[in-house]
């Protein structure tokens, strides 16, 4: 095993065209460990830290961009980031630790491709894009699309996400974040729900509701997102929403919780993330 | 003699006997005097039991523990800790 | 806060809060634990371990292994002399490695010693071993079940004279008087079952060792271990060696809670050092800890209680099954003997203890009782609940003192449980309002402690200053509890007392630092050998003043001279004494040894406010206070931390923690991420009320400390939940998915 | 075949040179090439925290980082909280405070807690409770440390005023 650090992103392509088993990664949060537990160590490690547009953030043309390998701690820390995307940075801010905070990113949280990642529904709620690059060249695509299974993307094997381009929200729009975990901190979500909503006045106008942790891959709820758009978010309205989420969700049984607590839970979070999103929305 | 008190593990030696007068100076030989008595419940006594004496805990395995003729004699089960 | 029979006014030293002796070196990191060692030449270990829950070993071929690149020797169970399944050590030896069965996932059946980590890790997976697998059985359901297969070979029931294998461990019956007279005098009857998984002790230091064996053939093992004693002596009789060949020195331990009182590594580091002819060091991997070594058991207790309508409990009747994992233990027996906080006139406990092929179960801080008084607790606050009684004042009401029997019928000794009782009922706590919408639970618990045997060296040097030397290790802060009550004896500041931890060539035998006994048993035999010291020193003053030894009498750490003709004589101080000791007859040392009576045991009352999340089954704990009775405490803040620590421990049982095994044996969550301890925002503030009634079995009165905490938790937070939802938690952990379960039945 | 990388960087305000197979954590590094053995291993994955140091200031897990990433990076260990004989006010409290029993978590949670006081001179309850929630500590129940910390956040801020 070899340890490379690129600082450009050609260099990068190159090192992932040459050889079939090197393999990206930004915070290792995820890889250590499983190289730990015995899964086959990658034949080159190749450290994305150290290319600046991996570790970026900025606003620009009413568009944010994020490098893929930047820490989430400077997501929080950033409060024209936090103000614009309440959700999206609480999301962001829930994947672990302090310490694994200042190693956990966008890209390596939505490339690990676990169908818990916390940030992942809040990129889909915002319609965030990933901008990836290969020996292609680079190709821009919806977050959506990157993960196609637990553990598997859409990813070449020489490509990787670089950046993330998200628009910076129309007014009286705002997300918010909900997961459940057994304890108060460190564990991985057992159901995650993200909502974003614009709202006019009462009425909610536009709805985005995505879950975690309840299937393969995120799951969108046009049901939920379709009760709430013209609603006034009343208690009917709310029980639509976690009815139509818990019917979204194919969950599991494993160690973290069983199927049909993952879809109860998976309905009152929504109900309450969208509540939390409305307020924001209105403040 | 003291008076030996048994859990009803030890019964199972014992035909259900409980409570019995046992002549003995010693933890030691207040166990033998038992053993004799009742067919394979010596080994319970001595590997698989703690000893109190007038309610004080006896330290483990011990048999040279004096017995005074009107002592109450607990046989426990084996107590550890962590 | 502290609640005191006797306000401890009388003594200078015990009582007060010095800084830790040992504290300087572990705020900046020097402080040495075993796998911190490094030695000139040292070798890594790995060991190899069964991926099958139950199989047979037919063969281990190691040629491969051994022909690997910085490989320097290999061991499997023929490297061990052969064992009597009859000998009471042959669990042990065996769980250190197997020799013709696999009893389950990760038990070892081999290791490497390489030059580097990764060489040893290689190699460990090229060790190639033929299993034949056979069935296994996972739970005690498993175990019981009929013609369930057998899960060890070798184990017989305990004491039946049984010869034939079996899952059943042991069997104990408790009883006294009539309990169908009993229910039938009662007017409330209760009865449950009550479910809970293996948890782990969880320390945070994995066990760690390194062995190195000389030219001479005698070992050197730095251990982490709650005895480095038994250390020595378990593994001379793993390896069939003799005492004299094996040094243990006590590393600093980090943690323990009765798991790192067995041992794991240290037969398997001396034999790869042996061959290879390099010191060994062997540290295991979280997911070793967890999945290798000793849970607490897992239990099935089934009890039903009866009660009149003025609260008196006349009857408990149960059945209480627990799990020793691979072998044979007594987890069961301890566990029905842990039911000794209240009278019960009758009485009818069958303990049965099950084996399976999980990990071989360990003890776990006050073993066994934390399960039943889960179940115990719960069945009391339903009769309080029906009878419409202050659940503390049901308790005190049936409440043993003094002189009333525990499960086994044996009299309880001196004891303060209506004492810790009362310092809740008078807690501010308990008089505060419940707050909005949550829930408030109490529960109590028992822990008998242990005495057994410990050894003690006082040094008094040239300057006037001590060395307090003994063999117990110092697993919660015991240094400064030696230290404190040899100040108090001696009259010397605590300061000028160094406490240590001596390796097995340079101490008194010691047993294991368990069963709550360090400050108790082996804080006697400090004090002891500081009486003989003082002696000794009026013995020297009488020289150097020119009296009778008789004239001579000590107060407050010096020598007075009383009567004719040198009344009235400056006292002669320790520091005197120690300097002219070369004319007085040599050094000034002491040592004592003993073999502790008298253990006194320690009850705690602990009290809850809890808010359920009704929609999710979450519990958030709000408030947390917990009462013990320490006899006398020598070290407030230790015994504090104890009480905080237990109760830490206790919470994380019963809210999240638990083994989670796949159908075939492997455990799902060997890691701390998904084996889910609590931190430190899972948590309030733990109040803690700290109630002295002295144990008259000794000199200061102490009583353990250091167990019971971790048995009234998990009663106490299922009737917080059961006061705020109506619903009573019979099944641990009480997580979200199982209490939002509880609450849709409801 | 494992390859070797030679690291230059800072650890303490100290200029080192390791030579590290590239598939070694930080942490062994530290522990095993600089003879730091006061980051300790609790559990290799980044739960526990026992392994906690800074880089460039920064908390991080030593576990969860590969030795190469630290070549010229500015990394801090429990080993560089004190100055000489001088203790840090978090060192103090935790020993008057009791904050610690078996001690093998106490580096970690030392240089968690500094990074946090940095931070934020004078943070509530629950903002220390949750910035140390990547500490496990299995001794203590918590609450002797979260005193500690407390306590060393009114001394500090007692002497700068």
């Amino acid at each position: 095993m070899r340890y490379a650090a690129p600082t450009t992103v050609d260099e990068a392509v190159g090192l992932l065209a040459a050889d079939a088993d090197a393999r990206v990664f930004a915070g290792a949060t995820d890889l250590i460990p499983q190289i730990r537990s015995g899964r086959p160590e990658p034949s080159v490690l190749v450290d994305l830290k150290r290319i600046d547009r991996l570790v970026g953030l900025g606003e620009s043309g009413g568009t944010w961009t994020v490098g893929a390998a930047t820490p989430t701690s400077k997501l929080t820390a950033d409060a024209a980031f936090t103000g614009a995307f309440p959700g999206l940075s609480e999301a962001s801010g829930l994947i672990g630790s302090d310490q694994i905070q200042n190693r956990s990113s966008w890209g390596g949280n939505l490339c690990n491709a676990s169908p818990a990642a916390d940030s992942v529904p809040a990129l889909v709620a915002n319609a965030v894009r990933a901008v990836v690059a290969g020996s292609n060249g680079e190709r821009t695509v919806p977050v959506e699309e990157i993960v196609t299974g637990p553990g598997q993307t859409s990813l070449a094997d020489d490509e990787f996400v670089v950046e993330f381009a998200v628009d910076t929200p129309p007014a009286n729009t705002a997300d918010a974040y909900l997961r459940l975990i057994p304890r108060t901190e460190m564990d991985i979500a057992v159901v995650g729900a993200a909502v974003r909503l614009t709202m006019d006045g009462d009425t909610c106008t536009a709805a985005t509701v995505a879950l975690g942790a309840v299937a393969p891959t995120v799951v969108r709820v046009p049901a939920a997102e379709a009760a709430l758009v013209g609603s006034t978010l009343d208690d009917a309205t709310l029980e639509a929403v976690a009815a139509a989420a818990s019917a979204a969700c194919n969950p599991i049984d494993d160690k973290r919780g069983t199927i049909e607590y993952r879809r109860q839970v998976a309905g009152v979070l929504a109900k309450r993330a969208a509540t939390i999103a409305a307020e924001r929305a209105n403040a | 003699m003291a008076t030996v008190h048994l859990q009803a593990n030890h019964a199972a030696f014992t035909d259900g006997v409980r409570e019995l007068e046992v002549d003995g100076a010693t933890v030691g030989a207040v166990i033998d005097a038992l053993a004799e008595r009742f067919a394979g419940l010596g080994p319970l006594l001595r590997e698989g039991s703690s000893v109190a004496i007038n309610g004080e805990l006896q330290p483990k395995g011990t048999i040279y523990a004096s017995v005074a003729p009107d002592a109450e004699v607990h046989f426990l089960a084996p107590i550890a800790g962590g | 806060m502290t609640a005191t029979e006797n306000p401890p006014t009388k003594y200078k030293y015990v009582g007060t809060r010095p800084v830790r002796h040992d504290g300087l070196e572990k705020v900046t990191g020097k402080a040495r634990f075993a796998a911190d060692l490094d030695l000139t030449g040292q070798l890594r270990g790995a060991i190899v371990r069964s991926p099958h829950a139950h199989a047979r070993i037919v063969s281990i071929d190691t040629s491969a292994a051994e022909a690997m690149p910085g490989v320097k020797s290999v061991v499997t169970g023929a490297d061990f002399p052969a064992i009597d399944p009859a000998d009471p050590a042959h669990d042990e030896a065996v769980n250190n490695i197997a020799r013709d069965e696999a009893l389950y996932v990760g038990h070892a059946v081999a290791a490497v010693a390489a030059t580097t980590m990764d060489e040893a890790r290689a190699a460990a997976a090229a060790v190639e071993v033929e299993y034949e697998v056979l069935p296994a059985v996972l739970s005690i359901d498993e175990a019981i079940a009929d013609g369930a297969p057998i899960a060890n070979s070798t184990n017989r029931t305990l004491f039946t004279g049984d010869t034939e294998p079996s899952n059943i461990a042991s069997v104990g019956p408790f009883q006294r008087g009539d309990v169908e007279a009993g229910f039938a005098a009662a007017d409330v009857i209760v009865e449950r079952t009550f479910t809970t998984k293996a948890v782990h002790q969880g320390y945070i230091e994995p066990h760690a060792c390194v062995a190195d064996v000389g030219q001479d053939g005698k070992a050197t093992i730095w251990a982490s271990s709650q005895g480095h004693f038994a250390v020595r002596s378990k593994t001379a009789k793993i390896l069939g060696w003799g005492t004299d060949k094996i040094k243990v020195t006590p590393a600093e331990i980090g943690g323990g809670f009765g798991g790192k009182t067995t041992i794991y590594l240290e037969p398997i580091a001396v034999r790869l050092s042996q061959k290879a002819g390099r010191p060994v060091k062997i540290v295991m991997t979280r997911e070793e800890v967890l999945s290798a070594t000793g849970p607490a058991p897992a239990s099935k207790i089934h009890v039903k209680m009866g009660a009149t309508n003025d609260g008196e409990l006349t009857t408990i009747q149960g059945t209480l099954h627990y799990s020793n994992g691979s072998a044979k233990g007594y987890a069961a027996l301890t566990g029905a003997m842990s039911i000794a906080s209240y009278k019960f006139p009758n009485l009818d406990l069958m303990a049965i203890g099950t084996v399976d092929n999980t990990p071989k179960s360990a003890a776990y801080r006050a073993p066994s009782a934390p399960q039943a008084a889960f179940a115990i607790e719960t069945l009391i606050d339903e009769v309080a609940d029906q009878l419409e009684m202050d659940p503390i004042d049901l308790r005190l009401k049936n409440a043993v003192v003094e002189g009333d029997p525990t499960a086994m019928g044996a009299p309880h000794p001196k004891i303060g449980f209506i004492e810790t009782l009362e310092a809740i009922k008078n807690s501010e706590h308990y008089n505060s309002p419940v707050p909005e919408g949550a829930g408030r639970g109490f529960g109590t618990g028992f822990w008998f402690n242990i005495g057994e045997q410990s050894s003690a060296t006082v040094n008094l040097n040239e300057d006037g200053t001590a060395t307090v030397i003994t063999g117990s290790p110092d697993i919660g802060g015991s240094r400064a509890s030696m230290a404190l009550m040899a100040a108090e004896e001696l009259g010397l500041d605590v300061h000028r007392i160094t406490p240590i931890v001596a390796d097995t060539e340079s101490v008194g035998f010691t047993d294991i630092t368990e069963g709550s006994r360090a400050t108790f048993a082996t804080g006697m035999a400090v004090v002891n050998a500081c009486r003989d010291l003082i002696e000794q020193m009026k013995d020297r003053a009488a020289v150097m003043r020119g009296v009778a030894a008789d004239q001579v009498a000590w107060i407050d750490g010096a020598a007075i001279i009383e009567g004719p003709p040198s009344e009235g004589a400056d006292p002669v101080s320790i520091a005197e004494i120690t300097a002219a000791a070369k004319m007085t007859g040599g050094p000034l040392t002491a040592t004592a040894s003993l073999n502790a009576a008298g253990a006194g045991p320690s009850f705690a009352a602990h009290l809850a406010d809890v808010r359920v999340d009704e929609e999710t089954g979450q519990v958030e704990i709000l408030r947390y206070t917990a009462a013990q009775d320490a006899g006398t405490a020598i070290h407030p803040s230790y015994v504090e931390g104890q009480m905080q620590g237990g109760s830490a421990q206790g919470i994380g049982w019963a809210l999240n923690e638990e083994y989670v095994f796949s159908a075939d044996g492997v455990m799902q969550n060997a890691g701390f991420l998904d084996y889910r301890m609590p931190v430190a925002s899972d948590l309030p503030m733990i109040e803690t009320i700290i109630v002295e009634v002295p144990n008259p079995s000794h000199p200061y009165g102490v009583r353990g400390v250091g167990e019971t905490g971790i048995v009234p938790p998990i009663g106490t937070l299922a009737n917080a939940i059961a006061d705020q939802t109506g619903v009573r938690m019979a099944d641990l952990p009480m997580s979200p998915p199982k209490v939002l379960k509880a609450l849709n039945e409801r | 075949m494992i390859n070797r990388t030679h690291v230059h960087c800072s650890v303490n305000g100290d200029e080192v040179d390791f030579l590290a197979s590239d598939n070694t954590s930080l942490l062994d590094a530290l522990r095993d090439e600089l003879g730091l053995t006061g980051v300790k291993e609790g559990c290799g994955t980044g739960d526990c925290g026992a392994c906690s140091i800074t880089v460039y200031g920064a908390l991080n897990c030593a576990c969860l980082m590969f030795a190469p990433e630290a070549e010229g990076r500015e990394i801090g260990t429990v080993e560089g909280i004190a100055q000489g004989d001088h203790l840090h006010p978090l060192q103090e409290t935790f020993l008057e405070g009791a904050a610690l029993q078996c001690g093998i978590c106490t580096p970690g949670f030392l240089v968690a807690a500094k990074v946090l006081l940095d931070e934020n001179p004078s943070p509530t309850e629950t903002e220390i409770r949750y910035a140390l929630a990547g500490n496990l500590c299995r001794c203590t129940g918590y609450d002797k440390i979260i005193h500690a910390v407390q306590e060393a956040a009114v001394q500090l801020n007692g002497a700068k005023s």
